[in-house]
């Protein structure tokens, strides 16, 4: 069966490979809307957050042998442990003011943080081999699967639902939903809110940490990897909706799905037709997809 | 000249579902100030919202001096002379008390789109912006940042940038809300005194203001008219009693 | 109280004019198209309450046409400017009409959207010349009279053009259309009920700052001789909002300050650094040339940190 | 006498993209070079400075106009980005000072916007073009397919190969474009296995090029199909890993472990810079020390002068054997292709190309008639 | 029962640079009702902002039930006990009706359940999944006080409650303060409505430029009326 011009089989394979690029828009962009919309907070250094989470995973296993696996849980507590450490020194002080001081700080953490690892690392990139356990690939009869490539969209995937559940179905979701309104009245009723925000800026930015891990087999780490992402992920956010968790989930996967035909059909669009989406969508739902209106 | 200035027939509004205004049938008299009263959550606001279009009525229609002005977007409706006030506070805070008066005024120079002509072209405005807040007795904050002024002084000078307009038609939401005992009586003396030569439509949960200046009262419960008449009337119909006023009556407050 | 001020504007002007036998005339001419752009910028952040976030669609896009009629066409460098200009508001009309339509970050995502996909068109047209970028604009000479292969005679031509932009900022921000506008940005719900059709303003202002970005990129396109993807990149509406903040939002001299600084930053890091490793003697300094982008991290956050109203804000007291 | 000292202008991407090819390590080799040549010429001290133009091409061109006006440089060096280097080598032409561009890949430079003195040196989209396409085709590897970045430097590589291609008996089964700094080439990637060639065709660079040759070896690609990086740097192969790096062929003009020559000079960068000399490291050195001895063989720094020079002396050195700098400003000189070893082969760090054929610089390198520069044919 | 709940000793406090309260001195005991009175601006919801942390300075001593809080965060006074409804209602719009209500957590046992607090307002029950802030002037005000009866909380403050508010409601809210009150919770209410408070509470405590300036006793309301009226204007 042909569809324009393509076997059902390419097809199929090529929605498969939107699926996987999709599930890494959703985590960040989850970790992204998680910050923006229970702090207020544009966070521009995601991006270097997530160059981070890979950095620190390649950093282990060269200089202490520390495997995959173990960096799983360990880099994405590392990237967040620094991640409250910005939030409690700089952002802290922002979050009376204007989005856009949010924005300018972190997009000045974003230049010193890769400016920095730059000069160490240099630009052009360090190797990180997949681990042995999920070497290899699967032949799934329309197309040869790596194994890793499933395991991305297996592990980011329940990371995703996990923390939709956390914020949309419990009480903690409740609070700082809440708090990004009125922090003093969150306060007045007895909730440590700077506490919950500074460990909430921290689990945000663990996501992206998170998804660096899972990239660092496949993508090239170095210091300038996540600087052509971010502007990608702050375009699904927006077309999820700001602050929409489950938005910004299916968004993530759905936009992966749509680059991943726009790839086949017009190579050279791909990493334009997000925005061309962005704006029909905008005109159309005013608060993206999944958002509120105020 | 009509004598009913405001008509609204079959009026309804409703939000996935919940129908927050049911088939509201209003007849404003011109010259006459009118309350609209009744139980929180009755749908007063909405009303005002739908009679300026901040929101689409989902039923029925709008006439003005005759004219059907349902399908008009609210920035029209304004010119056609029906101006509101919010229930929370609407001033321009960074602006000075005589602008403020005097972005309403700026609109009869039509000068608005001229971003080439010179800012002190507005000076002619100044009298009459002054004039207006001598009317609302804000002449000696003119030249103060809105900001910094007091609640009660904020509402009379929302009063006085709607007066500029010079409306036919004013809305007013719940214009003494929050004021002091004193600010009360102003306020209410100055919308009955403002109210020469206009038609006033407002809301407003102080009995005493509407028993005081009111000509015409509508009650309205859970999205339809429930009476109308005089204070006198309305206030001893046993149904606004129990739905609205309480056993003390509007008096106690 | 008046005349102070206009003090202060003559001794500037007169710097102004003074400057380029100090200092050097391109840098000069770079700092003030920049500051132009940021001015043109901030007529939209700073008076109307709107963030763009495609302004390098203007300012570069703008830059391609007149380059392009310069070049290729063999227009002079003013009918280049002035048609730069043009088209900088058209594109303004276009982009500006649909994002008019939305509110907050949803207004800054559709502009940059929108931007992004000028800079498709862009990469993919031919007449761009890709990322080689768009070489060889000539300057020409102004109306057959004045060679402004001359740098001293381009500059006095570009100081007249962004002294002319801020005087026509400074009017549109009085105008009686200046003051709708602020209205506007204080509370847009009131401004409506006073009978204003908020969308007609803010789309004129939008096309307004369109064509002020134009005119600061097609100048820009004429003093350096050639115009880039660099200028239509998300990255210069990056800056341009950068260049406004960090001088200080909502004033005069805000944008002029910001511009200043970042074009020095990115010239003059390296020389900075030797000074400083001269003065101090710790080697380290000198590095500094090779980290740009660390200093120029740094400093935002310094400034968001510290003078949270801008650079210029530090001279203005409240 | 007290004689004012001769400034080397040195603009590349310090910080960016490209800052390991050229970079800090291209402002040590040329102090390598400038040191080796005695620190002065002519009775003058020399001095290098440099700058970081970030990949902008405004910022390239007013520092350059800058020096040139007020620094009073003799030339000026250029590192990697065509853009800069194009806008660059105007201002310098319009100043008459001499530009010399180590690792910009345009052909433009020396073609349609070539001037009396620019000097293209390393390499150009041309020589790489035919170094891995003509290289591969005579071996038999007839079919190819391009993964191409959506530039216009992607564009002139993969045109440039793919006529190398057809003129040699070869067919091209299709190609993708693909944006700059994709980040997942998967899709074209399975494209491209679909269209059954024996060549891909990388005319793309640095993190593209990594990324593509990372999931190329992920989706078992390599088992079917030969890669061939059009432009491919020393570090991008360090950086892609020796692991999924075998087997990949790539065109260029200089190896560390060529001779005892450049094992020499690439010991003395290592010991420095802690990695090994780029291609366009070696041509920063090479290209300052050919510049010097003009200017010592000329007596004087007057562009003209020096320029004549330079084009009338054969260079040799640990760089190139025989290389000459034509009228159009090519530095001509051969270009090798080598192919990756397997993890096995490897014997000591850095070690990781073994040579497939050589290339010599007629051949590599535009020929007068297909060029467009007023000075080659007048 | 007469341990004291709130205690306040030589109040101050600013926002930013403004000074506003200048040595505010009162206490309460427990099952109290007291109420604050003055004209706009005169500082009393700065009163109870003060002894929730929540201006940006402050000094002096407050002791809520017996323990210092001059020096504790927000969080941790408010645990003491505290419930507060604000006079901007502070209403969360990401939240519908139902989980504004259930957001403050309990601080102590012995709050209302949620379907005594729905037989009290059916207004609430009938939008409880409607978007806080969608909820009419009225019925958010009536859910800004719903919901701190929740908590458990002992010591009432309380801003404007009746504000806005159609006559038969406040008439109720006047018997759920005297229910309150029955039961044992200590209230401070800030009030407009002078009638309101007349009735209700043991003692008024009249406010003027940040300071006390008066205390009249429940008993001693007719003998200063006239007092009373000079400074509110009643
Ligand atoms: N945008 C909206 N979406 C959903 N429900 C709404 C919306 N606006 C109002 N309502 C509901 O409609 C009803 C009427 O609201 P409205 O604001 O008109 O009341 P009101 O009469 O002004 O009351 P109050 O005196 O308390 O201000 C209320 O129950 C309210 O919850
Ligand atoms: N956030 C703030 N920042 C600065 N000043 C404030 C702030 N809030 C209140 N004020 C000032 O503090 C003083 C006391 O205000 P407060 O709100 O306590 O008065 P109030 O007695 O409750 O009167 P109201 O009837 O207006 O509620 C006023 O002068 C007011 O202008
Ligand atoms: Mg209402
Ligand atoms: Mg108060």
């Amino acid at each position: 069966m042909e569809i324009f011009g393509l076997s059902s089989s390419a097809l199929l394979s090529q929605l498969l490979l939107g699926l996987v690029n999709g599930s890494f828009y959703a985590i960040l962009s989850l970790g992204l809307a998680v910050i923006f919309g229970l702090l207020n907070v544009i966070n521009f250094s995601h991006g270097a957050m997530f160059m981070l989470g890979a950095i620190v995973t390649w950093m282990a296993g060269q200089y202490f042998g520390i495997n995959y696996w173990v960096m799983l849980l360990l880099s994405p507590l590392i990237v967040g442990l620094v991640g409250i450490v910005i939030e409690r020194l700089l952002l802290r002080h922002l979050y009376q003011l204007d989005h856009l001081y949010g924005l300018l700080l972190t997009f000045g953490l974003t230049l010193f943080i890769e400016g920095v690892l730059r000069s160490i690392y240099g630009a052009s990139g360090l190797a990180y081999n997949t681990p042995e356990a999920l070497g290899g690939a699967t032949d799934l009869g329309f197309m040869v699967l790596p194994n890793y490539r499933a395991w991305v969209v297996f592990a980011s995937l329940t990371v995703c639902f996990a923390t939709w559940y956390i914020i949309e179905k419990t009480s903690i979701g409740a609070y700082l939903r809440a708090g990004t309104e009125n922090p003093k009245l969150v306060q007045a009723f007895g909730v440590n809110f700077p506490l919950m925000t500074t460990l909430t800026y921290g689990f945000g930015v663990a996501l992206a940490a998170f998804s660096g891990v899972l990239a660092a087999p496949i993508i090239q780490i170095s210091p300038l990897m996540g600087s052509n992402l971010i502007i990608i992920v702050f375009a699904v956010v927006v077309i999820g909706g700001m602050g929409s968790i489950m938005g910004s989930i299916l968004t993530g996967l759905g936009l992966g799905l749509i680059e991943g035909l726009t790839k086949v059909f017009y190579p050279q669009a791909s990493s334009t037709v997000v925005f061309a989406i962005m704006v029909i969508v905008l005109l159309f739902r005013p608060a993206g997809l999944f958002g509120r209106e105020k | 000249m009509q004598e009913i200035i405001l008509e609204t027939i079959g009026l309804g509004k409703s939000f996935k579902g919940f129908s927050a205004v049911t088939d509201v049938n209003l007849k404003v008299t011109r010259g006459t100030i009118h309350a609209l009263i009744g139980p929180n959550g009755a749908g007063k606001t909405t009303c005002f919202n739908l009679l300026t279009k901040f929101l689409e009525p989902t039923s029925g229609q709008i006439l003005f001096n005759g004219f059907d002005i349902t399908k008009e977007a609210p920035a029209e409706i304004a010119r056609r002379g029906i101006i509101r006030s919010f229930q929370i506070s609407a001033v321009f805070p960074h602006l000075t008390v005589l602008e403020n008066v005097r972005v309403a005024l700026q609109r009869g120079l039509g000068t608005e789109f001229f971003f080439w002509k010179s800012g002190s072209s507005l000076n002619v405005l100044n009298d009459r912006a002054l004039e207006l807040l001598h009317e609302v007795g804000l002449e000696e904050f003119a030249h103060k940042e809105t900001l910094n002024l007091a609640y009660g002084r904020k509402r009379a000078l929302e009063i006085a940038t709607t007066l500029a307009m010079e409306p036919e038609l004013m809305l007013l939401d719940e214009p003494t809300q929050g004021m002091g005992h004193e600010d009360v009586d102003h306020v209410t003396r100055l919308i009955d005194r403002v109210a020469k030569g206009r038609t006033i439509l407002m809301v407003e949960h102080n009995m005493k203001v509407i028993a005081s200046i009111a000509n015409k009262i509508t009650v309205l419960q859970r999205g339809s008219v429930l009476a109308e008449g005089s204070y006198q009337e309305v206030s001893s119909n046993p149904l606004v009693v129990e739905a609205y006023m309480g056993s003390h009556g509007g008096d106690a407050l | 109280m008046k005349l102070p001020k206009l003090l202060i504007l003559l001794v500037l002007l007169g710097f102004a004019i003074a400057a380029p036998f100090f200092a050097y005339p391109i840098f000069l001419m770079k700092i003030l198209s920049f500051a132009l752009f940021a001015a043109a910028f901030n007529l939209l952040l700073g008076y109307t309450g709107l963030l763009s976030f495609g302004h390098a669609a203007f300012f570069g896009g703008a830059g391609y046409c007149a380059g392009y009629l310069m070049r290729d066409m063999g227009v002079g460098p003013a009918a280049g400017i002035a048609i730069g200009v043009l088209f900088a508001a058209a594109l303004g009309a276009l982009i500006g009409g649909l994002a008019i339509r939305r509110q907050g970050i949803y207004f800054s995502m559709i502009t940059l959207a929108l931007a992004q996909m000028f800079y498709f068109i862009c990469l993919q047209a031919p007449a761009s010349g890709g990322e080689d970028g768009f070489q060889g604009i000539p300057r020409g000479d102004l109306f057959g009279l004045i060679d402004l292969q001359n740098d001293l005679n381009l500059y006095y031509f570009v100081l007249a053009i962004t002294v002319a932009g801020f005087v026509f900022i400074q009017r549109i921000i009085t105008s009686p259309f200046g003051q709708v506008l602020k209205a506007i940005k204080e509370n847009e719900p009131r401004a409506i009920s006073l009978g204003y059709k908020v969308n007609r303003f803010k789309f004129l202002v939008f096309v307004l700052s369109a064509a002020l970005a134009g005119l600061a990129g097609s100048t820009q396109a004429l003093v350096l001789g050639f115009e880039t993807l660099t200028d239509v990149h998300w990255t210069m509406s990056g800056l341009v909002i950068l260049m406004t903040l960090v001088g200080g939002v909502g004033t005069m001299a805000g944008p002029f300050v910001g511009a200043l600084v970042i074009v020095l930053l990115e010239h003059r890091v390296g020389e900075i650094g030797n000074f400083l490793a001269e003065i101090t003697s710790i080697a380290w300094f000198n590095s500094l040339g090779e980290s740009v982008t660390i200093v120029t991290g740094l400093i935002f956050i310094f400034c968001v940190m510290a003078f949270r109203r801008g650079l210029v804000g530090i001279f203005t007291k409240k | 006498a007290d004689q004012p000292p001769l400034k080397i202008g040195f603009i590349t991407d310090m910080s960016g993209l490209y800052s390991d090819i050229d970079g800090q390590g291209g402002l040590e080799a040329m102090k390598m070079a400038v040191a080796d040549f005695g620190g002065t010429v002519n009775g003058r001290k020399i001095e290098i400075i440099s700058a970081d133009h970030q990949n902008k091409a405004d910022v390239a061109a007013s520092k350059t106009r800058e020096w040139i006006d007020q620094n009073g440089v003799s030339v000026v060096f250029g590192g990697t980005n065509s853009g800069t280097a194009l806008a660059t080598a105007k201002v310098a032409a319009e100043k008459k000072r001499i530009y010399i561009n180590n690792g910009a890949g345009t052909s433009a430079l020396t073609n349609e916007q070539c001037s009396p003195y620019t000097i293209h040196y390393t390499y150009d989209t041309i020589a790489l073009a035919n170094g891995s396409a003509k290289g591969l085709v005579d071996k038999g590897y007839k079919n190819w397919y391009f993964l191409t970045a959506d530039y216009a430097f992607g564009y002139a590589l993969e045109k440039d190969a793919s006529n190398v291609v057809l003129a040699n008996g070869g067919k091209v089964l299709g190609d993708s474009k693909h944006p700059l700094n994709a980040s997942d080439f998967s899709s074209y990637l399975l494209q491209a296995q679909n269209s059954k060639a024996q060549v891909l065709g990388l005319a793309n660079a640095g993190g593209d090029t990594i990324n593509s040759v990372k999931a190329a070896n992920e989706f078992g690609i390599t088992k079917t199909m030969k890669l061939a990086g059009l432009l491919v740097f020393i570090t991008d192969v360090h950086a892609i890993g020796i692991k999924n790096a075998q087997g990949l062929l790539a065109t260029t003009a200089w190896y560390w472990d060529q001779n005892d020559q450049t094992r020499k000079f690439a010991g003395r960068f290592m010991e420095k810079m802690k990695r090994m000399p780029s291609m366009v490291q070696a041509g920063d050195y090479s290209s300052t020390m050919t510049y010097l001895n003009a200017v010592k063989a000329a007596g004087t720094d007057d562009s003209d002068k020096v320029m004549a020079q330079l084009r009338k002396t054969k260079i040799n050195d640990m760089f190139t054997k025989n290389g000459y700098i034509r009228k159009d400003g090519t530095m001509v000189h051969d270009m090798y292709l080598y192919e990756v070893k397997t993890p096995a082969e490897v014997k000591s760090p850095w070690d990781y190309y073994k040579l497939v054929s050589t290339l010599s610089g007629e051949k590599a390198f535009t020929i007068p008639p297909d060029s467009k520069c007023a000075l080659l044919n007048k | 029962m007469s341990n004291v709940a709130l205690e306040v000793k030589n109040l101050e406090s600013w926002y930013g640079e403004s000074h506003i309260l200048h040595g505010v001195n009162f206490s309460v005991r427990d099952g109290e009702v007291v109420t604050l009175l003055g004209r706009n601006g005169a500082g009393r919801s700065t009163i109870l902002k003060t002894i929730l942390g929540l201006t940006s300075k402050r000094k002096g001593s407050i002791e809520v039930f017996g323990k210092e809080t001059i020096a504790l965060p927000t969080y941790q006074i408010a645990r003491l006990g505290i419930g507060y409804c604000p006079e901007e209602r502070g209403i969360f719009a990401s939240l519908d009706t139902e989980e504004n209500l259930l957001l403050p957590p309990k601080v102590s046992s012995g709050g209302m359940d949620v379907e005594e607090i729905y037989e009290m307002f059916p207004n609430l029950y009938e939008r409880r999944n409607s978007p806080g802030t969608r909820l009419s002037g009225g019925e958010q005000q009536m859910l800004a006080m719903a919901r701190i009866l929740r908590t458990g909380a002992k010591l009432l403050l309380l801003d404007e409650i009746t504000e806005g508010l159609a006559p038969v409601i406040v008439q109720k809210l006047g018997e759920v303060v005297t229910k309150l009150r029955n039961k044992g919770f200590t209230i401070v209410l800030v009030e407009q409505n002078f009638r309101f408070a007349a009735g209700l509470a043991d003692r008024h405590y009249v406010v003027e430029g940040g300071q006390i300036v008066e205390v009249v006793q429940h008993s001693e309301l007719e003998a200063k009326a006239e007092l009373l009226n000079g400074y509110l204007g009643v």
